[in-house]
């Protein structure tokens, strides 16, 4: 079945009518995803090649059963696509968008986990399950379909260690990339939860970064609760302390956040850490 | 965006909170004058948007002019933790009765939300943390616990609350990522001032906030300051192999490569998602510019960034400007194959191409120490 | 607090709504001067606290100053649904294009907040609800919701966006239980215009709001009116037997078992939890002087209430003031032993006391009939 | 057991230090309930009657391991020390606070509802479950322990109603009165799952009043869920319509709302509705 996307999804894209929007949905159903709905509000009743838009999402929803939404917006108007969407019932949120302020996904937040709605990002790639569905903007061609799931904050990192799956012969479940923001709706825990319910997941390929303690928690997590074998790569053995890497979490201060730190702490929870991308789809390859 | 102490003590006075009356200085003369209109004793204090001032020697106290001709001209240029202090404060002296800590930042706990990390008193065990449900906002009860679990004395409760209470305003109207004020101090009077102020803006928020008033490029190494200029995501770091990547995450792991492959990074680059070939080109151009640099990496894996871009952008930056190092390029992902394409139409004596990010990396670290 | 129009107009006004420019007056010349100034035609509307003032005839427009006379002089001591009218508001009369609805109000739904009730166009089929998260407020989403899926036309669909979230702000700045417009116009030129305004403001908030300047006397009934002047929750019924009791649920369900035993009430009157005695005091002299009340039921069931303040309460009220019924007192809970001794050793010739409920309304619509 | 309180009961009470407070938690204490904390900005380290006063809820909760926090703080103060009950993790929250405005009450439901804190109140007597512990104002002297579970938004009327049953021998397990605003923590409908669920509890006394839909969400939750025996009154044959009758929520709007149409929803959904509090308890005593 996979996790958060499959045969089942259908997807509703806000933006569907700009430009990137347009680019990545049509790049979606092409893939074979059920692209069934675009949101803009004003051109309710307008067409993208085929796909309605609607004037909102309820609407959509009510329409085409979408319970998927995908966001593409700016950022200015991003949460409250999010909003919007979680109003409207959808299963998943998948929001793409990058630079959205945190003081307005500081509450989006804490509204989705309260009402209990799963969201991949914000600025985030998406969620590819290889050969059923793909909601974002992963690229396909570097992914198969297998038995191994993949989690990771970052994006092009993220292809990265597909790519190197794929070319070692493994296969992925699914692949999540969930955001780099420091507000993101689902965390390494969450997505690692659901891989260790999901019987077409054999493997777990988790990429952390430095920064927070995250990843320190998903090794408690994992410790506890995960009895499938986990392979763990950390990005930034070489950042340099107090300097953003980037995202807006990847800090290391003072002592802590460091990827040394992380990468034992995954060893300890019995996960087999590599130490570049290479190396953790090896380590991967030589169990699976 | 990190601001200034004055920059961010203005921002807590607009927003209510005490803080001492003082002015900027940018010469040892401006400063002298400014300590002299606002009388003895003054602090002086080094601008710098780093930590550990105080140890650093970059904050004194002057009684007269002659001390704070001499303290104005120690500090001025000196170097803390890399910054070159370039701009002092002048305040008057506080004449302190208590201290504590308070700041607010966005942090994720098991459910999420706006944490105010610590109010200590002098004791550093008087810790207080509360969870602030960003839905929910600051309410009297989470001023309640901090004064009254912080420690604080039942004569400055009220003071310090008040001041949390417009802290608070402020960190969310303002779209602060960390608003920290250390020390909160009473005075012998019995004012309570925020006699620091370590305030981080959200760039993100530049649609709705008046960002521009605080940019000041402070960066006195030069690919810094260039990068600045044109928007880059840049990190000078130590090394001689020059990083350009897409993604965080990605140009991370690259540096990590490289210093796997025997080398080390001359800087972190994250060109981003969707870059234009104007930007490659720009960080091209930066990076190049670094004398440490003695070959280029560029590790572009493609999902946004499509690589047809990320080639047009490579042989535009080889056509307009002199590149003297050798660049290693490699490109994977999104419209990969037209981009390979791109660069072997448009061959350059110094590009070298790679099909894998190890090999890439062992490349770049053989033409920088063969160089 | 139910809210005139012109009272909930203004409030409108304050928070940005576009209303119509008038006046208010009291008599029909200051009317017909208010109209003339105004300039024709002008709307001459009844103020009044209850709906259905159009279909009553409390609504007229006026095209000269003959016709404002003979509208205004019609529509003052107007009866509508038992409101006598006392005051007009005059405004210049609007050229409707398009009307539609807008509410807010706080319900409860399956996941509580606030709900905007409707927002129809013409179409009565044409209503859209959205809920609001009160943690969370009124969002563009909400706006883009109700606009769209409300059927409202394109070239109206930001006019009413802008004033819809207008009047959220409105609804929770001023404390407003209820902020309903009906109709919301589109004028001939094209602008939204708040015709009607229906507010009603929680007076639990008078510690933060200002209500006084709305708590105009209206009540013509003088047990209304002195009620109201002693803070008492009063409502005036039918019947002849007096009803005080402490606690809503108690005194309604009181109501019924008058009823039941074959009388009517004449009144509602709740004294709440912890009455003093004074209170109860004037609630008594409020009853007793209703010139239909021929016998009074007193039902107390103490909690925070207790017996012997009620008692203490009955006994100053007989000895102050003249109470010509008959009261059936029945007294439980909360020291109602305590209570009771007090009533017994203060006798007074009409204080008939009752031990259930039942027994006690039977008693007093006995009383009553027998009077 | 009995619902939301019982012998396992450790109440603090924010505003122990005032007058309504020391009177009813002395009280609710000398009834046999463990009243083990008070709570009083600034009075922290006093006590009342050996009760110790502390200036925080989670210091109270940390010191005594009280878990119910009952509120007698002025209404402009009440909802800060329900939002403080709830963040400092307590099972249950019974606020007695009358006239606390709407506007604060509504973002209360939200975030207790989001956490899922169960609140009674507010502008409610409490609960009691008689013979063990009472928290809150109701009087305990007409109350007697026995298997009948009572509920209702009055306050007196519920005395009423336990006076009457207690009067034909019926005992109580437990007495919730919920409250009387428009926004209240438990509604019928979430006390009448509780009392299904409740091995202690074999009957149902539900009492209701005009006004809202809640009787009718409560008949149908009962039509479908509820398989003990129900007994109901609604209070208000006699309002008159547009009249609010103490209560914010009880007012007859147009024809909507009325105790006829409530106690006929109820009747179909197989409640024996009597017409006035000593009716309702005939006939509980005539089936127990």
């Amino acid at each position: 079945m996979a996790i958060y996307v499959d045969a089942n999804t259908k997807v509703v894209v806000s933006g569907l009518t700009g430009k990137e929007g347009r680019f990545h949905a049509l790049r979606n159903r092409a893939y074979g995803t059920q692209v069934v709905a675009g949101v803009t509000p004003g051109k309710g009743g307008q067409d993208v090649e085929g796909i309605p838009v609607f004037d909102t999402i309820a609407e959509a929803v009510k329409e085409t059963g979408a319970n998927t939404s995908l966001v593409f917006v700016p950022p200015r108007f991003a949460t409250d696509a999010c909003y919007e969407a979680a109003d409207a019932n959808v299963d998943l949120i998948v929001c793409i968008t990058e630079g959205i302020p945190v003081h307005d996904e500081a509450p989006l937040y804490s509204y989705l986990r309260y009402r209990d709605v799963p969201m991949i990002g914000p600025n985030c790639p998406g969620v590819l399950t290889p050969g059923v569905a793909n909601v974002g903007i992963m690229p396909t061609e570097i992914a198969t379909p297998g038995r191994v799931g993949l989690v990771s904050r970052s994006g092009t990192l993220t292809y990265q260690v597909v790519h190197e799956l794929t070319q070692k012969g493994i296969g992925q479940s699914t692949c999540v990339g969930i955001g780099g923001d420091p507000f993101i709706g689902q965390f390494h825990i969450d997505v690692a939860r659901r891989f260790n319910d999901d019987p077409d997941t054999d493997a777990i390929v988790m990429i952390g970064e430095i920064g927070g303690d995250e990843e320190e928690r998903c090794a408690a997590f994992i410790a506890a609760h995960v009895d499938k074998p986990v392979f763990g790569y950390v990005a930034g053995f070489e950042a340099p302390p107090g300097k953003k890497m980037g995202h807006a979490g990847a800090i290391i201060s003072g002592s802590k956040g460091t990827a040394q730190a992380k990468a034992e702490a995954l060893e300890e929870a019995g996960v087999a850490v590599g130490r570049n991308p290479s190396e953790v789809a090896e380590l991967a390859a030589a169990r699976m | 965006m990190d601001l200034l102490e004055y920059q961010g003590k203005q921002l807590l006075a607009d927003a209510g909170v005490p803080t001492p009356a003082g002015d900027h200085a940018n010469t040892v003369d401006d400063a002298v004058a400014v300590a002299d209109r606002i009388g003895y004793p003054v602090a002086i204090k080094a601008q710098v948007q780093v930590g550990g001032r105080g140890k650093a020697g970059g904050i004194k106290v002057a009684g007269n002019s002659e001390e704070a001709r001499e303290h104005a001209s120690g500090i001025l240029g000196m170097d803390i933790k890399g910054h070159t202090v370039l701009r002092l404060w002048i305040e008057p002296a506080a004449e302190i009765a208590a201290e504590f800590y308070a700041s607010f930042t966005g942090m994720v706990s098991a459910e999420g939300g706006v944490e105010i990390e610590e109010v200590a008193a002098a004791n550093p065990d008087a810790i207080a943390r509360v969870h602030i449900d960003p839905m929910l906002g600051f309410h009297p009860y989470h001023a309640t616990n901090l004064v009254y679990r912080g420690g604080i004395p039942a004569e400055h409760r009220r003071g310090v609350s008040e001041v949390l209470t417009q802290m608070f305003a402020a960190f969310e109207s303002l779209d602060a990522e960390l608003l920290e004020v250390n020390p909160l101090i009473v005075t012998t009077s019995g004012d309570v001032v925020a006699l620091d102020a370590k305030v981080t803006l959200d760039e993100n928020a530049e649609f709705r906030q008046e960002l521009e008033r605080f940019r000041e490029i402070f960066a006195t190494d030069p690919q810094e300051r260039a990068a600045k200029e044109k928007g880059l995501n840049y990190i000078k770091l130590q090394g001689q192999v020059g990083v350009i990547g897409n993604g965080a995450g990605l140009v991370m792991s690259t540096l990590d490569v490289v210093a796997q492959a025997g080398g080390k990074a001359a800087n972190f680059l994250d060109v981003g998602g969707g870059a234009s070939a104007e930007f490659i080109a720009n960080s091209l151009e930066v990076v190049s510019s670094d004398p440490q640099v003695k070959s280029i990496l560029v590790n572009i894996f493609g999902g946004i960034t499509r690589g047809e871009e990320v080639a047009n952008g490579i042989v535009a930056a080889l056509d307009e400007v002199d590149i003297p190092q050798p660049i290693v390029v490699r490109l994977d992902g999104t419209n990969a194959a037209e981009g390979r394409q791109i660069l072997g139409d448009n061959p350059k004596p110094n590009l070298h191409s790679a099909t894998t990010m190890l090999e890439a990396a062992a490349e770049a670290v053989r033409l920088a120490q063969g160089a």
